[in-house]
């Protein structure tokens, strides 16, 4: 479903511009998706297990810093060490929310504050150039010419992480808690476990989408991206993942950030004024959710 | 296997000079267009094309950082041969990969306010110009206006802007030094209301609680929280305390004139609007060749003004002038090279 | 409740119409047919029973009846007028009201809010509340069932029971809503009551006769005969058959139901060849506390079903949710096996063999929109699995073995639990426990609720095969009768605290009265 | 009251305490006014949230909505920009604009099946085109003296203002004990589905809801322009986070069902306290945001503590 509303989408800025439909313009759409559509794969995860993550884009910016700051120092080691850290914030926030039993929402939240707050400090409010460019250079490759490395990665992660879930039990596990988590709990599943580990997951593809913002941007900064957490929720949302839990899945999310990238991107391109952009904006996430969102697997929309 | 190409058409850079004027694409790109100083920007961009018989492409990122990249990517994708690109980045960490992938795809490009220190216009073909204002130097400028009008001693609060940008940094080193200038001056508190009117109210509504009498001027990084700051001091009833900003915006300049602020700094956003646009309307229809542009010419402060209650007559209705524009006359109000 | 009295000889004019009556009805489910064309006939001042095993579309029925199952074909007429109900609100303007099977109250609303929710009436002017009328009103319905329970307490601080006789004031404010003589719904409303609420809503039940039409369903076949003028059986989703209580007994109206014999001997107890129990206990509890219960001692034997009984608050869930690692314990030691029982999770419950059983089966039993075969596989997933991977053919053959084996009535073993009967969703949360046959210790928790006469028959059965084959059982049994049917032994608990222990071998039952003289 | 319903007054007063205690300039009656003038518009904009979570939904279209209303009466009441000058007319209208846009969010949550995150996060983004079309370049400045005088007036130390956001709060608690929205607001965030088997529709008070819930952040718009003496299209920004911050940390559950308006002004008056506190301590701005969102998980950990059980859920 998801899938008609990007192809609908596309067809309706092709129509307004035909320029827009271009290989060098959709490869330049797929790219800048990249960061998004991994950021929003990985807070999938959270919402299926019936949480939220409000920290990702936060999150996103201290590991940019992080990895700008590392990399003299750390060099080839850097990415994989920021995305540890990135993964090992993320526990820190699930182990809160399943320990102390604060809501998924606040803890999140507090750690965006808290996040940003660190990053502003550490990297002494200013953006931190990266002269180095090797660390990141791959990233900004095209695979067989045309499909950018970036987003290639991206598929590749969600691949990954929706192959393990169908694989294993872990699927049943995180749409248990999600629908239900007093049942999962009774039926012993490993609720707490598995929350904690989709919070991982989640840091962890922030600070993948945190090396590919670098990779763009040739910098770090505290507030780099700041801005993508509501396109990233609206992504999940877009996608037809129900926001209450359960039932969704992350190449939904995929999908989803491609439609909200394109109307990011495609409006303004295709001559929209930045007023009606706003107001166009607004309809079509609606009208995108109203088409995806399959109503017999969530009976009460909130 | 990879590459480094995205496939297709692959543009190496257009030959400066080959385009015809009716087929140079103009585009100005600000934050947003629901702040008078960026929709005045948006409207200089306006009247140059008016000018030379074109139309300016109105480009909005919301602040947004990523979303500025997101656009400026997406343009870069279309046709760059004849393309004009005059962007305010959002902040210093974004002029880079703008840079970057103008070089790339050959457009024209000129940037204004925001760029790292060490990134130097004149390593690149494309990268036109680079024009701001001297931070530091309004800072300073404000920083004494407001010494001045509190007598040269007493307390002062400072509204910093947005902490990771160059411009808030800048014009609170001015305000230093200003500070150093005025020993008696004494700086109580600085507190950040991020470039916004409503936090700066807030803000200055606790630090007039805090500091109470002592607080005899408030300092603040630009004309939108010094607005707020107004605000909040009519509403706690002081009229003994002096204000001053930067950009000045109308309603800055009404201040001044009634009396309730002391002094702003003119930066002038029709001209802004207009003059990246011209720069790179002059270099791609060939009238201007980028290796006659002088190093100095490459990164400049533009001329700015102190306004206070004395010459704020002068100001109240910028007017774009045409003139300005000539390709002669572009790089007229150059205060000198970034140094 | 006067009025109606009033109104009652006009009710009797127009005998000769009745009072509902239901043609044809047909409705389609993807996969199944849950009406097959029912025929069904309510008279004036008749209570009508339902009888049917579970998934025999009583339910399904019921609901078209109040407008919330819209049925593909056939008629529903009301005192001789053919009506098209497309609503709770239209049913009930016709009269018709019902208790619904699974509890449908707004938890964090007052009783009195629950009670005229719907139909504030003067409670409510210009969108403006009036508590005081509100309360009235509300009092008014509990005093017609004898109910204690406060109208302004929020609901979700009510019991299970409470909560259930609010239900039944809530549909008898219909009385109050229309002129007519109302016809009354009650799907399965003993299941969660205790003996004496039993009574009282029986009470009702026939007082409702005197002026209104009642529909009642059960699985307590005695019950059924016992308060119902004739009995209507529905199998497969059609009519198959009606008894006049008068002369039926519970066998032939189960046999009408399953359409052969059924056993005899309820509980299986003749079944049973105990072998001698080892001296040690499997499960030793010793002074066990928790926020509900103190100083709670309890052992059980491997092969050995201990029911614990007791009134409403006496606790028994509690501790048995404590044994399960659901409850933090204050104090106490507890020991399976000899080793000490890890509780301060579910999972190391379930790690050490342990198996509980939810009374509450659809918030905290089951995963509504999961498939039965997910459902039935959520706990021990090595069962479907090989290594850490998924092994999707082991997991079907598995499922399906045990859909046949506790002849869980469902389309396919992909189907949603939530799409099952209630008695078939208790199958699969029952059948989760036994896929892996490494279960120590069993704790049941109303393992019957909602089940008809033969899936009783079946879990009971299998209940004894389990403790046969040597698991450790501790039964909270629906009734006392069930309790005493079932177990080796009783313990009694109230307030929080093991009070009484009584002795209940095969051949030498207690008898209820005997349990409840030392329950007060 | 009991015990769960506790936490968040005791952390309240603790902050307030604390702060009292490390710094002088907090504990003078000046500044506490200025907490309680402080808190005016995130009280009024939470009282439109805190209905909007009772039910169980979310509403982040306060950015728009508050713009456009904000864009919207600084256009009609005497300004800088047109001849109009409707007074207090004006206000209602503008009110009315931003209630006609919560209205909007409700009926795309019951017509279109879509949840409300989307539907209100779509509305807000319409409520800011429209706000930027309607200011059109040039920065709507109010002359009219009874909005001015709003909040620089002042009765019994505090601002007109202030009072207004204490009677939305009044009318708010109104609503939610004795209305039937109110109650059915709350019933709908208990158990949505046993709303409709009692034969209740719930979709109209869906709606309602939204459209109340407008309507305050509307009057929170128009109180901002007050207080700036002009229309800014960014009046809302960053409300929607803060109200639903502090509806939680009041103890309104995003869940639904549990929760209302006093929970939700001790949240304002708690996050107030701590902005004020920390400025008045003087941290610094670097870390005051990551120290509020410690304090607030701090807080909220604190509060849920007498209520932990073993198999309670927490999303
Ligand atoms: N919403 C639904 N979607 C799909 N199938 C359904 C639905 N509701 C009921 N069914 C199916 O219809 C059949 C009849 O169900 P119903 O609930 O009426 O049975 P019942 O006689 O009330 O059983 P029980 O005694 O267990 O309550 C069952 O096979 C059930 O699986
Ligand atoms: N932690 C707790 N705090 C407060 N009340 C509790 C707590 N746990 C249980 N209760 C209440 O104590 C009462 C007794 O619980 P319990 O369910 O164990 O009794 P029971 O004997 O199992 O009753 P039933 O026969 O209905 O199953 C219930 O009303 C329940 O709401
Ligand atoms: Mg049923
Ligand atoms: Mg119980």
């Amino acid at each position: 479903m998801p899938v008609i509303a990007l192809v609908v989408l596309l067809a309706a800025l092709t129509i307004a511009d035909p320029d827009f439909l271009t290989q060098r313009s959709l490869t330049a759409a797929v790219r800048t998706s990249a960061p998004l559509a991994v950021l929003a794969a990985g807070a999938t995860l959270v919402v299926l297990c019936g949480g939220i993550d409000l920290s990702i884009a936060a999150l996103c910016s201290l590991t940019t810093v992080l990895f700008a700051m590392w990399l003299p120092d750390l060099g080839g080691l850097t990415t994989l060490a920021a995305i540890g850290v990135a993964a090992a914030i993320g526990a820190v926030q699930g182990l809160a929310h399943v320990v102390l039993r604060i809501p998924s929402f606040i803890v999140t939240l507090g750690g965006m504050s808290i996040f940003s707050a660190v990053a502003l400090v550490i990297s002494d409010a200013g953006p931190i150039r990266i002269v180095d460019r090797d660390a990141t250079k791959w990233l900004t490759l095209y695979v067989g010419g045309v499909v950018p490395m970036s987003f290639f990665v991206a598929v590749l992660v969600v691949a990954a992480i929706s192959l393990v879930l169908k694989l294993t039990p872990l699927e049943s596990f995180v749409r248990a808690t999600g629908y239900s988590e007093s049942a999962a709990r009774l039926a012993g599943t490993p609720v707490d476990l598995v929350k904690v580990a989709a919070f991982t997951v989640s840091g962890a593809c922030a600070g993948l989408a945190a090396i590919m913002l670098v990779s763009r941007n040739f910098s770090g900064s505290p507030t780099m991206a700041d801005n993508l957490l509501l396109p990233a929720v609206a992504a999940i949302v877009v996608g037809g993942t129900a926001i209450t839990g359960g039932h969704g899945s992350l190449w939904r999310s995929l999908v989803g950030a491609l439609v909200i990238t394109l109307l990011r991107v495609g409006l303004p391109i295709v001559g929209v004024p930045s007023a009606y952009e706003q107001i166009l904006y607004g309809a079509i996430i609606v009208a995108a959710v109203a088409l995806t969102l399959d109503r017999s697997k969530v009976l009460i929309i909130k | 296997g990879c590459s480094e190409e995205a496939g297709g058409s692959s543009s190496g850079g257009s030959e400066a000079g080959a385009c015809a004027p009716e087929d140079v694409t103009l585009v100005g790109q600000v934050r947003n267009e629901s702040n008078p100083y960026e929709a005045a920007w948006l409207d200089g961009g306006d009247a140059f094309a008016e000018q030379v018989g074109l139309t300016q492409d109105r480009l909005t990122y919301d602040g947004d950082s990523t979303r500025q990249q997101e656009q400026i990517s997406q343009l870069l994708a279309g046709d760059t041969e004849c393309l004009v690109m005059n962007i305010l980045p959002n902040g210093d960490s974004d002029t880079p990969p703008i840079v970057e992938g103008a070089e790339e795809a050959g457009a024209y490009l000129v940037t204004q306010w925001n760029k790292p220190a060490d990134l130097n216009v004149a390593d690149y073909d494309q990268w036109l110009s680079h024009i701001t204002y001297n931070g530091v130097e309004s800072g300073k400028q404000i920083g004494d206006a407001l010494a001045e009008a509190i007598g040269g001693s007493g307390g002062i609060v400072a509204l910093q802007g947005i902490l990771d940008t160059g411009a808030a940094k800048d014009r609170f080193a001015g305000l230093e030094e200003s500070l150093a200038a005025n020993p008696d001056v004494e700086l109580l508190d600085d507190q950040t209301a991020n470039f916004s009117r409503d936090e700066a109210l807030a803000v200055t509504k606790t630090l007039l609680t805090k500091h109470g009498d002592d607080l005899k001027g408030i300092w603040a990084a630009n004309d939108d929280m010094a607005l707020g700051a107004l605000a909040a001091l009519e509403q706690a009833g002081r009229t003994d305390v002096a204000v001053v900003g930067i950009d000045a915006v109308p309603d800055a300049l009404t201040a001044i004139e009634d009396g309730t602020m002391t002094a702003t700094v003119s930066s002038d956003g029709p001209w802004q609007g207009g003059i990246g646009l011209a720069i790179g309307f002059c270099v791609a229809t060939g009238e201007l060749a980028v290796e006659d542009i002088a190093d100095e010419d490459r990164a400049w402060f533009a001329e700015q003004f102190l306004i206070t209650g004395d010459n704020v007559g002068d100001f109240t209705s910028p007017e774009v002038d045409a003139a300005d524009f000539e390709c002669d006359n572009v790089f007229s109000r150059s205060q000198g090279a970034i140094s | 409740m006067t009025t109606h009295l009033q109104s009652q000889p006009d009710a009797q004019a127009s005998a000769p119409v009745h009072a509902l009556e239901v043609r044809g009805l047909v409705k389609h489910y993807p996969g199944v047919k849950a009406l097959d064309g029912v025929d069904l006939v309510v008279h004036q001042n008749e209570v009508l029973g339902l009888a049917g095993e579970n998934g025999a579309g009583k339910s399904t029925l019921l609901k078209a009846l109040v407008g919330l199952v819209r049925p593909d074909a056939g008629e529903i007429w009301v005192r001789g007028e053919k009506v098209r109900l497309r609503s709770v609100v239209e049913a009930a303007d016709h009269g018709i009201g019902m208790v619904f099977q699974e509890q449908s109250l707004v938890p964090n609303l007052t009783a009195a809010e629950n009670i005229v929710l719907g139909s504030e009436g003067a409670g409510v002017r210009r969108g403006l509340y009036r508590w005081d009328t509100m309360r009235k009103l509300a009092q008014e319905q509990l005093d017609k069932i004898g109910s204690q329970i406060d109208p302004l307490a929020r609901t979700d601080t009510l019991t299970f029971a409470e909560r259930q006789m609010v239900e039944i004031a809530k549909v008898l404010r219909i009385e109050e809503r229309t002129s007519h003589p109302p016809v009354i719904i009650l799907d399965e409303p003993t299941s969660v009551l205790e003996s004496a609420e039993i009574e009282t809503l029986f009470t009702q039940v026939r007082r409702l006769r005197e002026f209104a039409s009642v529909i009642f369903v059960s699985h307590r076949l005695d019950e059924v005969l016992d308060v119902c003028d004739r009995v209507l059986v529905l199998r497969g989703g059609q009519s198959v058959g009606e008894v006049s209580t008068a002369s039926a007994a519970p066998a032939e109206l189960h046999r009408m139901m399953i359409g052969s014999t059924g056993s005899e001997d309820h509980y299986h107890d003749t079944a049973a060849e105990r072998s001698d129990q080892p001296l040690q206990p499997r499960l030793v509890v010793k002074g066990l506390s928790g926020a509900t219960f103190r100083d709670v001692d309890l052992d059980v034997h491997a092969g050995e079903i201990v029911g614990i009984v007791g009134v409403h608050g006496s606790g028994r869930e509690d501790v048995c949710r404590a044994l399960f690692g659901a409850e933090p314990i204050e104090a106490g030691e507890v020991t399976l096996d000899g080793d000490k029982l890890d509780l301060s999770g579910t999972r190391a419950a379930c790690a050490a063999g342990v198996g509980y059983v939810p009374a509450e089966r659809k918030i905290e039993g089951m995963v509504g929109p999961m498939s039965v075969a997910d459902n039935m596989t959520l706990t021990k997933q090595k069962s479907r699995c090989s290594g850490p991977l998924v092994m999707p053919q082991k997991q079907a053959t598995l499922v399906d073995k045990w859909i046949e084996r506790l002849s869980i009535r469902t389309p396919h073993r992909g189907t949603a639990i939530q799409r099952l009967s209630g008695g078939n969703q208790q199958k699969v949360v029952l059948a989760r426990w036994l896929v892996a046959g490494d279960i120590r210790l069993l704790l049941l928790d109303h393992p019957t609720r909602g089940l008809d006469i033969g899936a009783r028959s079946e879990v009971y059965r299998l209940m004894r095969e389990l403790a046969n084959s040597g698991v450790a059982t501790v039964l909270l049994a629906d009734s006392l009768e069930e309790a005493i049917g079932m177990s080796d032994r009783i313990i009694v608990m109230s307030d929080g605290r093991a009070t009484a222990e009584v002795g209940c071998p095969s051949g030498a039952k207690p008898t209820p009265l005997d349990l409840v003289k030392e329950m007060v | 009251m009991s015990l769960r319903d506790a936490g968040p007054p005791i952390a309240l007063a603790v902050i307030f305490l604390l702060f009292a205690l490390i710094s002088p300039g907090f504990r003078t009656i000046g500044n506490v006014q200025n907490i309680m003038d402080a808190a005016a518009v995130l009280a009024v904009v939470t009282c439109g949230i805190t209905f909007v979570l009772m039910m169980g939904s979310i509403d982040l279209s306060a950015p728009g909505v508050m713009g456009a209303a904000a864009i919207a009466v600084s256009l009609l009441v005497a300004n800088n920009r047109n001849g109009n000058d409707w007074g207090l007319l004006g206000v209602l209208v503008a009110v009315l604009l931003a209630a006609a846009l919560g209205c909007l969010s409700g009926l795309a949550l019951v017509l279109l099946k879509v949840p409300s995150f989307m539907t209100t996060l779509g509305v807000s983004a319409v409520g800011l085109g429209v706000a930027t079309l309607l200011f059109g370049g040039v920065q709507p400045n109010i002359s009219d003296e009874m909005l001015r005088g709003w909040a620089i007036e002042r009765f019994l130390g505090l601002a007109y203002l202030t009072w207004i956001a204490f009677g939305c709060v009044l009318i708010g608690w109104l609503i939610q004990c004795y209305s039937r929205l109110g109650r059915y607001a709350f019933a709908i965030g208990g158990a949505e589905e046993v709303l409709a088997l009692s034969g209740v529709k719930v979709a109209p008070y869906k709606v309602a809801v939204f459209t109340l819930a407008g309507a305050f952040y509307g009057l929170a718009g128009v109180m901002v322009t007050s207080q700036l003496s002009a229309g800014l299209v960014q009046a809302g920004k960053g409300y929607d986070f803060a109200a639903i911050t502090a509806a939680v940390v009041g103890g309104t559950l995003l869940t639904g069902g549990r929760g209302g308006i006093l929970h939700s002004a001790v949240g304002v008056l708690l996050v107030t306290v701590l902005t004020n506190g920390l400025v008045q301590v003087g941290v610094s701005p670097y870390w005051q945001g990551g120290v509020q969102g410690l304090i607030v998980v701090a807080a909220v950990a604190a509060a849920v503590i007498p209520q932990r059980r073993r198999n309670q859920v927490t999303k």
